[in-house]
Formats: C-alpha cells, structure tokens, sequence
C-alpha cells in the first residue's frame, strides 16, 4: 500500500511498472488490476484552461488518503492499493491522480478502485484554482 | 490561557485574507464557536467543511486548547 | 483504437505507455484513463497452475474484439480503447488481457473498461487448457 | 455440390479428435443439421457455442454451401 503526493510531474505507467516490482512476493497471487488516471484537461465548463494549481492541507491530506486506501483493504478482498495524486502547479495533459487496485478476482478490483477515486474526489482536502486566458484565476467550485 | 490553531484553504482563505490564525480560549468551544470567534460573530456557512486534528468533524464537536481547527471549502481533487 | 493477440509476453504499462504516445492528438483532451489488467496466477480452484495454453479461433477472436471495440466506442462518451491479449504458451505472474478506455470523465471511462472485459471474457473465442502438477492438463470450464 | 467448411475447438476439438472437416452439401443446411451430419448423426448439445463465418449465430440459422461453420464449448479467455 502506497499513498503519494508529487509536486512533480509523473508518468503514471511508468509509475506502476515501478511499484508492480515491489509486489514481487504477490506475483502469481494477484490475478486483476484496475487502475484509474485522472488527466488535466485544457478546457473546463466551457473555457480553455491553461493551468491549474493544486493546494492541500499537509497532513490531513496524507492522512485522509492513509484512510481511505486502510478502509479500500479492509471492505474489499484486494491484496494492495496505489494512490498518487500532483499538488501544486500542473499543466494540461499532465497526470492529475492515479489510483490502483490489486485483487485476485476482477469484480473486487473495479470496486476498489472505483471507490478509491470517488472517495477521493469527493472528500479529500485538494482544491483546484484554474487559470483561463488573459491569467484570470478561478476556484473550480465543484467535482463532477 | 492555551491556543486553539484555526486554519483555511483554498477560496475560503482568499475571502477571509487569511490562512491561520490564533485562538486563545481556556476552556472547550464549538467548531461553530470557533469560526465566530475569529470570524467576526458571522454564523459557520452551511457549506463550508471542518476538521479539527486533521479529521473531518460536524459543526458542533467541541474543541479543546490545543487543538488545530481547520474551514475550507466543498473539494475538488482528483 | 487497437486490438491485438500476441503470442510473446508484455508488460501493460510499459505498453499502455507506449500507446498512449500515439495518442498525442488526443493530449489535454482525455481526463480520464480506466485500465484492467488480467494476470495468470499460480493456483486455480484450490490446484496449483504451472503454465496455461490459451486457444483461439484465429480470424473469428480478432473479428469480435474489433466489434466489441467499435461497440463500446459508440455505446459509452469515450475517446478511444485498447485490447491486448495473449495467446499460446502462457506461465504464472504473465499478463494474460489487457483493456482500457480514454474518456473525458470518469464515469464512461470506467462502464466501458468494465463492458470490454466482461464482454471478452463471456463471448470473446479463447479457451484456456491448464497444466497442473505432474503434467496433468485440464481445459478450464467456466469463468468466474 | 459445395463444401461446408466445419470446425472445433478447445476440448470439443479433443473430444472429438479432430480440428477440421469438410461437409459436401448441394443445398442450405441448418446448423444443428451440419452439426448432426459430421457428428454420426448425435444432435447439438445445448452447450455448444455456434459460429457461421466467424459470427455467432443460432442452431436453427442456415448455413449456405461454402460457410465456415465452428463448433466450440463456452469461452474462458480473459
């Protein structure tokens, strides 16, 4: 189980081509992985958007996400999860979230993961500042 | 006297022209009482999110000396 | 869109990787990824697995994948889809299936993803043959 | 007269001992009909999955002189 915040740009399958091999021991045991990747796009209810900031709250954003992936474990059969998720400055087609499930079987795989990102996006502290043409600067008000 | 540590993020924090202040209090208070102390007797905003120790809390938790409050509004991660 | 057997073993994400560059076009547009992943593992009702073979009807498999793919594609608001799976000589921790789905939110993302891989895994012609211990070989019969 | 190309896969293909036949028919012949001619005259076990030129189709569809017809048991790929 891993919980991450980045200020940096990642490429997400890179990412878990490199964690995968951490989970050496699980090889042979996991038969199902889901793995959501959320991406900035350049264009937002209508308006171009030409980056975003990503403020936290340090501490409990880690915590809430530490949380969240201990209930994902326990409320399904999966052997392990990934959470990664950019703060800070971030640019169009730049990787936004990655979230993952490990599981034997599919079915709790999707769960999990469909879990984690919902979770995620409707209760862990991350606000979204956009800022459009002209450098006008708005707070994204709500999560689709 | 002991302090209790309120926070905001994000568009509450421009609005309010602040990101921490502190509170001195010697006895418990309310999250809601929290936010009037330090905002001026104005009522918590139904929409706005607390937590206190880095945990999502209700309106009406209470508050001890020491403790670190946080206001801020409806997320957007992910 | 792409559909692909392979008869040699591949790591999804560095395939997934790989796909997504050809997507450039589609950069900024796409905000969310859903992935599944299908692994072989090491043990099946309650036997341990040495190697599995994966049967296929060739000309009929790739026609129906292509056709699932166009299905999803015009069933779900998504940008694109991704099937790879193995065929031939297969042993346990190889990936066996991949799928994914580029949408703009995540909703359709994930329906679609879910759609291919139960689509292929309930209609799509393969067949696994599975060798256990001492060479006994069994065709397996139904999927969870 | 034509050929009907039939084949069988996986463990039908085992069961039965062969991959591949060719049935010579100067008319339209149902599935369960090919079926039942290359099959010493056994009908079509419910089981069996059905496929003319590569698309699934039902037991009772037809199938014309040239046609692909495959037989195979329920899929497991995945």
């Amino acid at each position: 189980m891993k919980v991450e915040l980045t200020s940096q740009p990642f490429n997400p399958w890179t990412t878990l081509q490199a964690y995968e091999t951490t989970l050496s021991a699980q090889i042979g045991k996991y038969g199902a992985v889901t793995t959501f990747t959320g991406t900035m796009r350049d264009f937002n209810q209508g308006e171009d958007v030409q980056a975003m900031y990503l403020e936290h709250y340090p501490g409990m954003t880690e915590k809430y996400l530490q949380q969240l992936s201990h209930t994902a474990l326990q409320r399904w059969d999966i052997l392990d999860t990934l959470v990664i998720h950019r703060v800070g400055e971030i640019h169009p087609g730049e990787t936004i979230v990655l979230v993952a499930a490990w599981a034997s079987h599919r079915a709790p795989a999707f769960e999990a993961c469909r879990y984690l990102i919902e979770e995620l996006k409707h209760r862990a502290p991350f606000w979204k500042r956009e800022t459009l043409g002209g450098e006008k600067m708005r707070w994204v008000e709500s999560n689709g | 006297m002991m302090t209790i540590t309120v926070k905001f993020f994000a568009s509450l924090r421009e609005q309010l022209g602040k990101s921490e202040t502190l509170l001195s209090t010697s006895k418990p208070l309310t999250v809601s009482q929290v936010w009037s102390q330090v905002c001026d007797n104005i009522s918590l905003p139904a929409h706005i999110l607390t937590a206190v120790n880095m945990e999502y809390v209700e309106a009406n938790t209470l508050v001890n000396p020491g403790d670190e409050v946080a206001f801020f509004p409806p997320v957007t991660g992910g």
